[in-house]
């Protein structure tokens, strides 16, 4: 078993796959296969993906000029709450643990499929219903609350349609939970043989942390969006100072999930970098354990810190320092991660594919967005920056340039398994490197314009800062075509793309042991497992014929 | 480029800015220590161990000490810069005693300032340069928020409750005024303007502004046409206790907790009497919700801030006061919150009740005698009333 | 940890038709289950966290309203319907029971009583409600709190009297969220009785009985927290 | 690992806790018509944490389950008690002033 099977000459598609186990639209949509969930999953969250950015471009547009020339401010508000709860809620949160995660992670612990597959069909059922309420909110005319959703504005301000787009939230929360619930179980209880914690690949702990995060802070903010909910709908007091309630509570218990939520939206990130670099470097991963321990830690340490975006918001000075210096410790085990990622190349054999480039873009971008945390994190500062540029270039640095990155490193990576194809080296590269080239154009004079203090959320702008929204909007036009263009080869490689063959990358992981596309069950028997993860070394002795 | 067309950094206006840049240059320095370091490593290793120079790679498992080190030192950054930052945190956090103080109410898409001295304005505000600023910030509906980047001073401005920001502006010149916290439709348009002046302008300008009365006057009047006077009278035997001189010290309550005195702490026993119950003192004063819009409030608070023995809150004003019109809608409001209804109980005609040894000394060391006083009556030297009291609401 | 990897084989050869494809062993299935299960009662924790939290907050804040409200409910039904879900959970546990030793018609029958003692909690409970609303005390527009419940008592200032609009939101928050899960209990408890007489469980295969039980004992301690929290620990002003 | 719920407990033993469970329903009902100050809340919350503690030992069967169902339900305890400690911490704090 421990061996990948030798790469035939002329390499042909396995005859039983998970693809053709079922043509007609039941077998799609009544599937149990985790893999085809994966599948649904991927095809919506792209359709999302493409609306958030619709949006952004929209609102890029919108910022051009200083004056507003576009949209009415309501429209501009509708425009960037739409962006901000659909790239977080439905595209972010969901990337990699519902595909990349619901695709490899029973095949990297050896499972036939996930523990309850019924619950996970029944999660992208959930939450494309979140999806069609919040969507209807988009629809019959927008919602224009911020994606943070702060009372009272929320609960007493606003006539859109707050409580459908709160309540399709709260029902995409719970899809979010059922998926971390179902991986904690698959990881506990259906490892292959020989599996033990510490040969587990690093994406599954990664995944295990998240999973942790989604189950434990998500019912929080479904919670919260109920109160937010019956306050519209029933004039409650819970959040109205009018009625005595403290608007404050709700920003507690609104970031309470939402810190978390962001180590949801980069964990799995650091799981993917974790696989692609060693597999590129040809290197077992440096510092295993520390690794992995930094997942679970930033995965617990996240659920300490969430009040630092609360410094300017009246909260005690005291219970501020507190959250500033934890957001402080939680920093750290993000350090060691880098780090390690950094000395993995050490020595190694470096290929240049386009995971790998990805890999190396996401490392570079996530530290720039991780130390300008540090920025925010510190109170002296937060008190000029919060709410302005910064926190936008901060946060994208971190999603974009970090989650989303990482996510197309992990799509590139593991596309050969899920298709059976390879995607096409040239062009994948090519737009690896204008996204990274469009993304810094695009968010690094933010970071400039944040600290001078224009606020976020400014349909209109003083005109000193116009240069570097100019720069930005060019930047994100370019950005657009780095992140349209694999779109089109990875559709392309669908029909024309190379036959991939088991493992085309020569990498470890019981994944790449099974044929690609995988069988319905994944294995066509049951693995063992007998060495570590990331064990390089008896996969380098075999014939190098990497591309 | 012109710098002025393409300014790359905020202007510094305030005492506090050059400590905000001082410390975001080190973490400044920080980031691109790093970030280089990584950047420099990644692409050293990218071309030096690149497959075809280095094909046989050395499996590595890792390094204890290596991990040790680079989880020790970040660590201790991490630490200077948390401590750093809290450190000028506090100065943020703490306006300085000498501090004036200015009232700012935003509402959905304005801001209103209050001087002292009774002068409003709105989108704008003057300061004077070289005298630290206090803002006491309350919003009407929403949660806003003072952000003013030059001086490097934010806050958020929050329903039913006073937060609070300083300043002391160093440059003369005009500057953004921010909402900064989303606020609605027309968030980006409650901008403004504030105006840093040198003393004597500013002198020159609050003299100009055409101010109606002080504040502390205003208020007086709100005391008055609410009812206040009834209670507060001042006497030793008063249904409520004594105004005078509560500003600033530390309150004793009926749980034996001391309070500070502040401006929340006055709002809210002013709306939400019931909280917290002075020491010696009953549950019998009602509340005021519903009754008093903000800026009535911040006149009452000014008022009460006013009483004191030495006047000394009341240097500011300035000479302007003509005779406030008397409100006698207010007066009638005040009339029907004394009505039955809301406080049917019989009322003591002393309110010290429970006379014990503590009860004579309820509030700290502070030796503020609780004489007999009507507050803005009899002892007031300082504060200059004109005022005509309506006579109808004086406690019989 | 992989105690299942010895009978991976047996497993595979002679499956089980209540086997699901992707176990090897009903054990392990069973195993699997019931932690899921567990992991899911921790989200609710959470979920129902978020309610308890904002108590204790404005518990804090407005402890006057909190007394004021929490006179004005009712004692007496509370405890009625502590004992009644107590009950529901002894005969939850003994339909578990009944289940385990094969015993088809005392599972029915346990599980309707469950069923029925659900009833009576919900309807004791709607009969909580219609009080409250005939007494203006369900927040919003005719929200008003005037008398203290006992007699001979001052009444409450007004100031304290609109802040028990927050204890009421919070009581109807609390309870509505429990009482929803109970109406979901209910449903799948008549979905059970349903299985059950037509004999879906024995005495290998109930997984579904137990991991409802969980449930069920689970929305049991929700309301054992609830009752002091919202009926008996603010009747007396002397705290705080 | 053994399946939960392998153990078969005895009706006697639930009745036993049942009984429990209700005599401490009547104390507490009974303590919270007293004024206790203070300890009014802190008798509630004890007795229904122990009424909790013995629906999860026995009616949940935990104290014949796997260590695991402990560990879960711990974690999750765990966690709440952030969000209730710190947020409380915050209004707590508040008023502090040095
Ligand atoms: C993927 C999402 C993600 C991630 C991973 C992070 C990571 C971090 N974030 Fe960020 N953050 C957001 C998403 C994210 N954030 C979002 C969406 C918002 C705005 C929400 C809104 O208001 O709309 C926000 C806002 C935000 C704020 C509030 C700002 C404000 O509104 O005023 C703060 C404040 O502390 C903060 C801090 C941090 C810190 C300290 C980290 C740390 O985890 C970063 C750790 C990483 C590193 C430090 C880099 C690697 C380390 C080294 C290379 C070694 C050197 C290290 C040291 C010397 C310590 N973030
Ligand atoms: C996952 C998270 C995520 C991602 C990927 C992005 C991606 C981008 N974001 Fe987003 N952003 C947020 C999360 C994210 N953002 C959040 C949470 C907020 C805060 C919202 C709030 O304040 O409430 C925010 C706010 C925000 C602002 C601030 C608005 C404001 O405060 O006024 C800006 C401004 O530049 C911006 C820009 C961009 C840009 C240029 C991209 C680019 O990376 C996008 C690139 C993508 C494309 C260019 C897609 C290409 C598609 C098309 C061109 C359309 C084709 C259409 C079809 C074929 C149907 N974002
Ligand atoms: C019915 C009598 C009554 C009226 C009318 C009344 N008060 Fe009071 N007030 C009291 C009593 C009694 C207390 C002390 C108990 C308490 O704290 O509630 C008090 C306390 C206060 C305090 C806190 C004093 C301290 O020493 O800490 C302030 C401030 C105050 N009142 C302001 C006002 C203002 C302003 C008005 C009018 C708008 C007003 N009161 C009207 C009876 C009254
Ligand atoms: Cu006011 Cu934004
Ligand atoms: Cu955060």
């Amino acid at each position: 078993m421990s061996t990948a099977t030798q790469v035939p000459a002329a390499l042909e598609m396995p005859r039983d796959t998970y693809l053709n186990a079922g043509y007609g639209v039941k077998s799609w949509f009544l599937t149990k296969d985790h893999k085809r969930i994966a599948i649904l999953y991927l095809v919506s969250i792209t359709m999302f993906f493409l609306f958030g950015g619709l949006m952004a471009v929209l609102i890029r547009l919108e910022l051009l000029t200083p004056a507003p020339d576009l949209f009415q401010s309501d429209t501009y508000n509708k425009l960037f709450t739409m962006h901000g709860i659909t790239m977080v809620f439905f595209f972010l949160v969901p990337s990699i643990p519902a595909t990349l995660g619901n695709f490899v992670l029973p095949m990297m612990i050896g499972a036939r499929d996930l523990a309850f597959p019924k619950v996970n069909l029944a999660s992208w059922y959930i939450f494309m219903i979140g999806a069609c309420f919040t969507f209807s909110a988009y629809i019959s005319g927008g919602v224009d609350t911020g994606w943070t959703f702060y009372t009272p504005l929320s609960t007493s301000y606003l006539n859109t349609h707050v409580v459908a787009a709160a309540l399709g939230i709260m029902i995409a929360g719970f899809a979010s939970i059922f998926t971390g619930l179902n991986f904690i179980v698959t990881t506990h209880r259906m490892r292959a043989p020989g599996m033990t914690w510490f040969r587990l690949p690093l994406f599954v702990w990664s995944m295990y942390a998240v999973s942790l995060v989604q189950v434990l802070a998500t019912p929080v903010l479904a919670i919260t969006l109920i109160l937010v909910a019956l306050e519209r709908g029933f004039h409650i007091g819970i959040f109205n100072p009018q009625l005595g309630g403290d608007p404050v509570l709700f920003q507690h218990m609104f970031w309470f999930y939402s810190h978390p939520a962001v180590y949801i939206m980069i964990l799995p990130g650091f799981g993917v970098i974790s696989e692609v670099i060693p597999c590129f470097s040809r290197k077992r991963i440096f510092g295993y354990s520390a690794v992995a321990f930094s997942s679970v830690a930033i995965g617990v340490f996240g659920f300490l810190v969430w009040a630092h975006h609360m410094f300017a918001a009246g909260i005690s000075t005291y219970s501020a320092l507190v959250f500033s210096l934890l957001s402080f410790i939680i920093a750290i085990p993000s350090a060691i991660k880098v780090f390690n990622w950094t000395a993995t190349m050490y020595k190694g054999s470096i290929h240049f594919n386009t995971p790998m480039l990805y890999a190396l873009a996401f490392i570079g971008l996530f530290t720039i967005g991780g130390l300008t945390g540090l920025f925010l994190a510190c109170l002296g500062i937060d008190m000029h920056v919060t709410a302005t540029y910064f926190v936008v270039a901060h946060f994208h640095y971190v999603m974009v340039g970090g989650m989303l990155v990482a996510y197309l490193a992990g799509l590139h990576f593991w596309w050969p398994k899920m298709t059976g194809r390879m995607y096409p080296e040239p062009p994948a590269q090519l737009s690896a490197l204008i996204t990274f080239i469009g993304f810094n154009i695009t968010f690094f004079p933010q970071f400039v314009l944040g600290y001078m203090g224009m606020p976020r959320r400014y349909h209109t702008y003083p005109p000193e800062f116009q240069v570097l929204n100019v720069l930005s909007t060019a930047g994100a036009s370019v950005l657009a075509v780095g992140l349209l263009l694999p779109m089109f080869y990875l559709l392309w490689s669908l029909k024309y793309g190379e036959i991939a063959g088991n493992n085309p990358y020569r990498a470890t992981g019981l994944e790449w042991q099974t044929e690609s596309p995988p069988p319905m069950h994944n294995f066509h028997e049951t693995p063992i497992v007998t060495q570590e993860a990331y064990d390089y070394e008896s996969m380098n002795e075999e014939e190098v014929v990497i591309g | 480029m012109l710098p002025q067309y393409f300014p790359l950094f905020p202007e510094s206006a305030s005492t506090l800015s050059p400590r905000v840049d001082a410390l975001f240059f080190f973490i400044f320095g920080v980031t691109i220590f790093f970030t280089v370091l990584v950047a420099l490593l990644i692409c050293v290793f990218a071309v030096k161990y690149r497959k075809d120079k280095h094909p046989v790679p050395v499996q590595i498992h890792g390094s204890i000490p290596l991990e040790i080190f680079w989880t020790l030192v970040p660590l201790g950054i991490a630490m200077v810069i948390f401590a750093w930052g809290a450190v000028l945190f506090f100065q943020e956090k703490h306006p300085p005693k000498s501090s004036m103080d200015i009232y700012g109410v935003g509402k959905q898409w304005m801001w209103k300032f209050q001087h002292p001295g009774g002068q409003r304005e709105i989108n704008n505000l003057h300061v004077p340069v070289g005298r630290p600023v206090r803002m006491t910030l309350i919003s009407q509906d929403v949660i806003h928020d003072f952000f003013v980047p030059a001086f490097r001073a934010q806050m958020d401005v929050i329903p039913g409750r006073y937060t609070y920001t300083w300043f002391e502006a160093t440059k003369p010149g005009v500057y953004h005024l921010f909402c900064n916290q989303y606020c609605g439709t027309k968030h980006s348009g409650m901008v403004g303007e504030v105006t840093a002046m040198s003393p004597d302008d500013y002198e020159a300008w609050l003299r100009g502004a055409g101010a109606f009365g002080s504040l502390a006057t205003h208020g007086q009047n709100v005391f008055a046409s609410m009812g206040c006077p009834t209670c507060h009278t001042g006497a030793d035997n008063a249904r409520g206790p004594n105004l005078y001189n509560i500003y600033g010290r530390m309150e004793r309550m009926s749980d034996n907790r001391l309070v500070h005195v502040d401006e929340s702490y006055i709002r809210e026993s002013i709306l939400n009497p019931s909280a917290k119950i002075v020491y010696g003192f009953q549950n019998i004063m009602p509340t005021f919700q519903g009754q008093l819009n903000e800026d009535e409030m911040i006149e009452l608070i000014e008022y009460i801030k006013s009483l004191t023995y030495n006047g000394q809150l009341l240097q500011l004003q300035t000479n302007t006061q003509q005779e406030p019109p008397v409100n006698l809608d207010k007066i009638q409001k005040g009339v029907d919150v004394m009505q039955p209804g809301t406080n049917t109980t019989p009322m003591p005609r002393t309110s010290a009740v429970p006379v014990t040894q503590e009860a004579q000394e309820p509030s700290t060391a502070e030796p503020a005698p609780r004489q007999v006083v009507v507050p803005g009556k009899q002892k007031a030297p300082a504060k200059p009333s004109t005022t005509a009291r309506p006579k109808g609401e004086q406690h019989p | 940890m992989d105690s299942h990897a010895a009978t991976v084989e047996a497993g595979l050869h002679h499956r089980d038709p209540e086997l699901h494809n992707q176990f090897d062993t009903l054990e392990q299935q069973k195993d699997t289950a019931h932690l899921g299960m567990w992991v899911f009662l921790i989200t609710e924790i959470m979920f129902f966290g978020g309610l308890f939290g904002a108590y204790l907050v404005y518990r804090n804040l407005y402890y006057p309203a909190f007394v004021a409200g929490s006179n004005s409910i009712s004692i007496f039904w509370g405890t009625l319907n502590t004992a009644v879900l107590i009950c529901s959970s002894l005969t939850m546990a003994m339909a578990v029971h009944s289940a385990a030793i094969g015993a088809r018609k005392l599972l029915v029958g346990f599980l309707s009583l469950t069923l029925l003692l659900g009833l009576i909690f919900l309807a004791v409970k709607g009969k909580e409600y219609y009080d409250k609303w005939t007494e203006h005390h369900v927040p919003g527009a005719n929200f008003h709190f005037d008398d203290p419940e006992r007699p001979g008592e001052a009444p409450v200032p007004a100031d304290v009297a609109s802040q028990t609009s927050i204890y009421f939101s919070l009581y109807f928050a609390m309870t509505g969220m429990h009482a929803l899960h109970m109406i979901i209990g209910v449903g799948i408890l008549l979905a059970l009785i349903w299985k059950a007489s037509r004999g879906s469980f024995p005495p290998h295969h109930y997984t579904m009985v137990e991991n409802f039980g969980l449930y069920w004992h689970f929305v049991d301690i929700i309301w054992i927290f609830l009752f002091p929290l919202l009926y008996l620990i603010s009747r007396t002003p002397a705290m705080h | 690992m053994s399946a939960a719920g392998e153990h078969i407990v005895s009706p006697k033993l639930y009745v036993l806790i049942w009984i429990i469970l209700l005599c401490f329903t009547g104390l507490t009902t009974a303590a919270a018509f007293g004024d206790f100050g203070i300890f009014n809340p802190i008798i509630a919350l004890a007795i229904a944490f122990t009424k909790a503690i013995l629906v999860v030992l026995f009616f949940m069967h935990v104290k014949y389950s796997p260590r695991m169902t402990a560990l879960v339900i711990g974690c999750g305890l765990f966690f709440l008690s952030i969000l209730m400690v710190l947020t409380t911490a915050d209004y707590i704090s508040r008023g502090w002033m040095f």
